[in-house]
């Protein structure tokens, strides 16, 4: 068993809603000095020895990230 | 004229896309995520809803759909097919319409009558209005805002492939010349060049965030503007 | 894992329970230790503490309730197929339509988690609709929250309306109507209920009992968890062992998922057009305890329970915490054993996780085991339907003369060139202003048979898309009103409830409500409380419309201030033709006459 | 300049119907192997650098994420 992160992102020029909102409040809360906020995907999986690289970078590129709007990272941790 | 109508778990607006083609005069054929065939339709409407829970990213899920590889298949070959709401969401994820949905830009579900420009009534689901006609049909969605690159909304605008556009806050004059400032609200969720729906290359795959089947009587939605898109269709198919 | 089981309850009857932490009196654990002549087990002290709580057993409301059938007349009954007592009241509306409408409460859970607590009040309520044999229509969602201004309102608001609109809009059930209410009684205690309407054939009618020896008890749906245990982790702690794993088990949040509850609609609904199922039950607050009790409570048999069979989300769970967990989107049902393969099949087709867990015995026990050892063994009679019964001491609060003494008498006239001011100021109230912000994250036209919704004063219904024959529904309640005359409060909701509906062109057919009140420990409040049920009920049988279920909600109090007594009415109508539906609004013609009806 | 990373995730006892539902899809879509899927949130913030940890803590833990349900975890990053 491998533990795996997935994280994806919005791309920097697609608009970030969400992103925004929590920077836009961040100053209203009192918190200041946060210069800018992206809000995106962290997936976590439990994955079989035998998944390999490639099979992860699929799973990311064509399921969890849509490529048009985002991008994704993979790294493997330690469990 | 047999129009597929396709239910995923999660479907919703499924029995409405029917009657929408039953009023247009056209029979409604129920299709199921897990058929492997299109059952001999003329054409394929991708209703609304919230498949599989949309819960990865609208339509993610629904793209792998058994059905949805006949769908691009059928399409490919010049198939009529809307996509309506998560059904435009989902015929982005699975590229057969440029660009995607994203979150709406306040961050709240937004169901409201909205007034959309006809842009393009040369597309199979649109020949039934007049260029620049307005129309007034529901909006529902949380993840409406249309995004894409500048390279691909210049293609869409240089071709004329934006269907629907929605009408924002305007002043004009009246015919007395005075200023009707008409209210019809800002752009509902952010989407780039105001768009409201797209069309394919050749004019048969159209995705629109708004609910055409929603306003096919007054009785039950704000007009019965929508209509016009399944006559559209019902008209494009037998002059086909 | 050792686990409490029967017999080691009768060989150890000193062992301590913690039976005060789970929210048992003193008499009321030794009753159930008369009624099973021997100390309870954990799970079965786990099952009395949950179904004697007054959430599920009505204990210090019952004796109020009653007056509610004392006063039915038969001529009010006439269309009633089912009353207070079942899942929801349901009523003929002619045509062989039956429509069932029914309204809860979820006001403390959305207090701690907004979002999720009113979305799973919205799940709650439209599984009780789904359990009757209907399929679920519309939802109304009448709220009521603190001082629009309050820093709280600002947490507990925006959360709460996504949280009805995120569930709602995710099954496709429109949103007809509701209330938006802002009052400083209600900071710290905000209101959530939730109404759902649904219509069935009248052949369709499914009551919730387990009969038929032989028959088979399937779970369906959801996986269980440790949603909502509450009080029952306090038996965890001494049960569980330590070489499973050191899981902290506190009680969670229940989480809902709105995909999995419409996926399990439609299962459902296709279950009952096989006619595969003999009985069925939703899970609501009391999870499995409740449904089994009440499923063999109100048959005519026993029930055996295999209850590790029921499929977990989370490891390590005791049958205590099995069976008083409040994870959402499940069913139960009692279907024949012939009828076994189809039920699986469809379940199977939706994609439905179902689980045979028992079977209906001869005899009149409930026996649960766990991995062959019996953990469970009660007169199923004795945990949902005779719980204990309250006479709550009653009081008229020192301090209503005044309060009616305090009339606007008082207060200025404003002068006539303040009027404009004194209109513009009331305009902009929280309490009068538009209420779009709320209703537009709300999808009414799902499904396409909305035909009123807001801003209409009532929402309605097309339930039969070739006859246009519908239903319309208000729900309405002046808190103010009721705090300064319960019995007047409850029959002006009523009056309200009724003629919105009047007015949109249906004819009032059917009352429910949700009656939302602080401490029953506080005289006052039972004072309120059966003021208003009274006042209800009369005005029901002035009207001749029956009340066919409801709610109760107590305990709605910041410390010791209760909030405004607020007993929610909802009205249920019928129009034969909902084409003939008067929209709310004047002006659409010049010329139009303006009449004032009534005094 | 600092670059701040936030992952929120739901609670493990706290149901997941969003990781739920990716750990269902995968099979169908011809990856197995994946036993097991959890999804949260992931923010990248460009934080000040007089910004310290004890109120990055207190922005995760008061404003982004809900911690009735959610566990969260804060992170420095190299820029
Ligand atoms: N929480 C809510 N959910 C859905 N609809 C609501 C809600 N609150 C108000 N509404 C709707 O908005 C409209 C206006 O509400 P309100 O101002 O309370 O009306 P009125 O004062 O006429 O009772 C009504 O149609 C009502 O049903």
């Amino acid at each position: 068993m491998a533990r795996v992160v997935v994280d994806v992102m919005p791309k920097p020029e697609i608009l970030d809603p969400q992103g925004q909102a929590v920077a836009n409040a961040l100053p209203r809360l009192g918190f200041d000095g946060i210069t800018s906020v992206r809000q995106g995907k962290h997936f976590e999986l439990e994955v079989a020895d035998d998944v390999d690289d490639a099979t992860l970078a699929k799973i990311a590129e064509t399921f969890l990230a849509n490529p048009v709007i985002e991008d994704w990272v993979v790294r493997r941790v330690e469990a | 004229m047999r129009v597929g109508v396709i239910t995923f778990p999660g479907t919703l607006d499924d029995v409405d896309a029917a009657r929408a083609v039953r009023y247009a005069g056209g029979e409604a054929v129920p299709l199921w995520h897990a058929d492997r065939d299109l059952g001999g339709v003329d054409a394929v409407i991708v209703p609304g809803g919230f498949s599989y829970g949309d819960y990865l990213r609208c339509g993610a899920i629904a793209r792998f759909a058994p059905v949805m590889q006949e769908v691009v298949d059928a399409a490919n070959k010049g198939m009529p097919v809307l996509g309506i709401c998560n059904g435009f969401q989902i015929l982005c994820e699975a590229h057969l319409l440029p660009g995607a949905l994203v979150r709406n830009a306040k961050l709240h579900f937004v169901c409201r009558d909205q007034w959309l420009r006809v842009e393009n009534n040369r597309t199979a689901w649109s020949t039934r209005y007049e260029e620049g006609a307005e129309i007034l049909v529901p909006l529902k969605s949380g993840e409406g805002g249309y995004q894409a690159d500048q390279r691909t909304l210049d293609e869409l605008e240089g071709e004329g492939r934006v269907v629907f556009r929605y009408v924002v806050d305007q002043h004009r004059p009246d015919a007395a010349g005075g200023d009707r400032n008409r209210y019809v609200g800002e752009n509902p969720n952010g989407s780039r060049n105001d768009i409201a729906g797209i069309t394919s290359a050749n004019g048969r795959v159209v995705g629109l965030m708004p609910h055409p089947e929603h306003a096919i009587d007054a009785l039950t939605g704000p007009t019965d503007d929508g209509l016009g898109m399944f006559l559209s269709l019902v008209d494009s198919v037998v002059t086909a | 894992m050792t686990v409490d089981t029967v017999a080691n309850a009768e060989n150890t009857p000193d062992q301590e329970q913690p039976y005060k932490e789970l929210g048992l009196k003193d008499d009321e654990y030794a009753r159930i230790k008369e009624i099973l002549g021997r100390r309870p087990t954990d799970a079965e002290l786990a099952v009395y503490s949950v179904m004697w709580s007054e959430h599920c057993s009505y204990k210090s409301s019952k004796v109020h309730l009653k007056y509610f059938s004392d006063t039915t007349t038969d001529e009010m009954r006439a269309k009633m197929l089912a009353g207070i007592g079942e899942n929801a009241g349901v009523v003929d509306v002619g045509d062989g339509w039956a429509v069932t409408f029914k309204a809860e409460s979820h006001n403390h859970p959305s207090y701690v988690e907004p979002y999720q607590g009113a979305a799973t009040g919205v799940g709650g309520i439209v599984r009780d609709i789904l359990a009757m044999g209907a399929r679920p229509l519309a939802v109304m969602d009448p709220l009521r929250f603190g001082p629009a201004d309050a820093p709280d309102t600002r947490r507990v608001l925006p959360g709460i309306v996504a949280g009805v609109g995120g569930y709602g809009n995710c099954l496709g059930l429109p949103n007809i109507g509701g209330e938006v209410v802002f009052d400083a009684t209600y900071a710290g205690n905000p209101l959530v209920n939730a109404l759902c309407v649904g219509a069935m054939r009248v052949e369709d009618l499914h009551l919730a009992h387990a009969s038929g020896t032989g028959n088979k008890v399937v779970l369906f749906g959801a996986r269980t968890g440790l949603d909502g245990i509450g009080g029952v982790s306090v038996l965890a702690s001494e049960t569980f062992d330590d070489t499973a794993g050191k899981r902290k088990k506190l009680p969670s949040v229940q989480v809902g998922d709105p995909f999995t509850e419409k996926v399990l609609i439609e299962c459902c609904l296709e279950l009952f057009a096989q006619r595969i199922v003999v009985g069925i039950q939703d899970l609501g607050g009391a999870g499995l305890a409740c449904a089994t009790s009440e499923l063999a409570s109100a048959g005519d048999g026993g029930m055996r329970v295999h209850l590790e069979r029921v499929p977990l989300r989370a490891t390590g769970m005791t049958p205590a915490e099995i069976l008083s967990s409040e994870s959402q989107e499940r069913m139960c049902a009692v279907v024949r054993p012939e009828d076994m393969d189809a039920f699986m099949a469809v379940c199977a087709k939706w994609d439905v996780i179902a689980t045979e867990i028992g079977e209906v015995t001869e005899g009149d026990r409930l026996v649960i085991t766990w991995h062959d050892e019996v953990v469970l063994d009660v007169p199923p009679r004795t945990v949902a339907h005779e719980g204990p019964v309250y006479h709550r001491p009653i009081e008229r609060p020192a301090d209503q003369d005044a309060l009616q003494a305090d009339t606007p008498d008082r207060l200025a006239r404003p002068a006539r060139d303040e009027l404009l001011e004194l209109v513009k100021t009331m305009a902009a109230s929280p309490n009068l202003a538009s209420r779009r912000w709320v209703t537009q994250q709300y999808d009414r036209y799902v499904r396409g048979g909305t035909v009123l919704a807001q801003p209409s004063d009532a929402g309605m219904i097309r339930i039969d898309e070739s006859t246009h024959r519908g239903v319309a529904l208000a729900t309405d309640c002046n808190g103010r009103y009721t705090r300064l005359d319960p019995y007047a409060g409850a029959r002006l909701a009523l009056a309200e409830a009724y003629r919105n509906v009047a007015t949109s062109g249906a004819t009032p057919v059917a009352v429910t409500n949700c009656l939302n009140f602080g401490s029953p420990e506080d005289p006052a409040v039972m004072w309120q409380f059966e003021q208003a049920v009274k006042g209800l009920a009369d005005g029901c049988v002035e009207l001749g419309i029956p009340v066919t279920g409801g709610n109760v909600s107590f305990y709605n109090q910041t410390g010791a201030t209760a909030i405004l007594p607020t007993p929610v009415v909802g009205v249920l109508g019928v129009i034969d033709d909902v084409r003939r539906r008067i929209p709310t609004g004047i002006g659409a013609e010049a010329g139009e006459t303006l009449l004032l009806l009534g005094e």
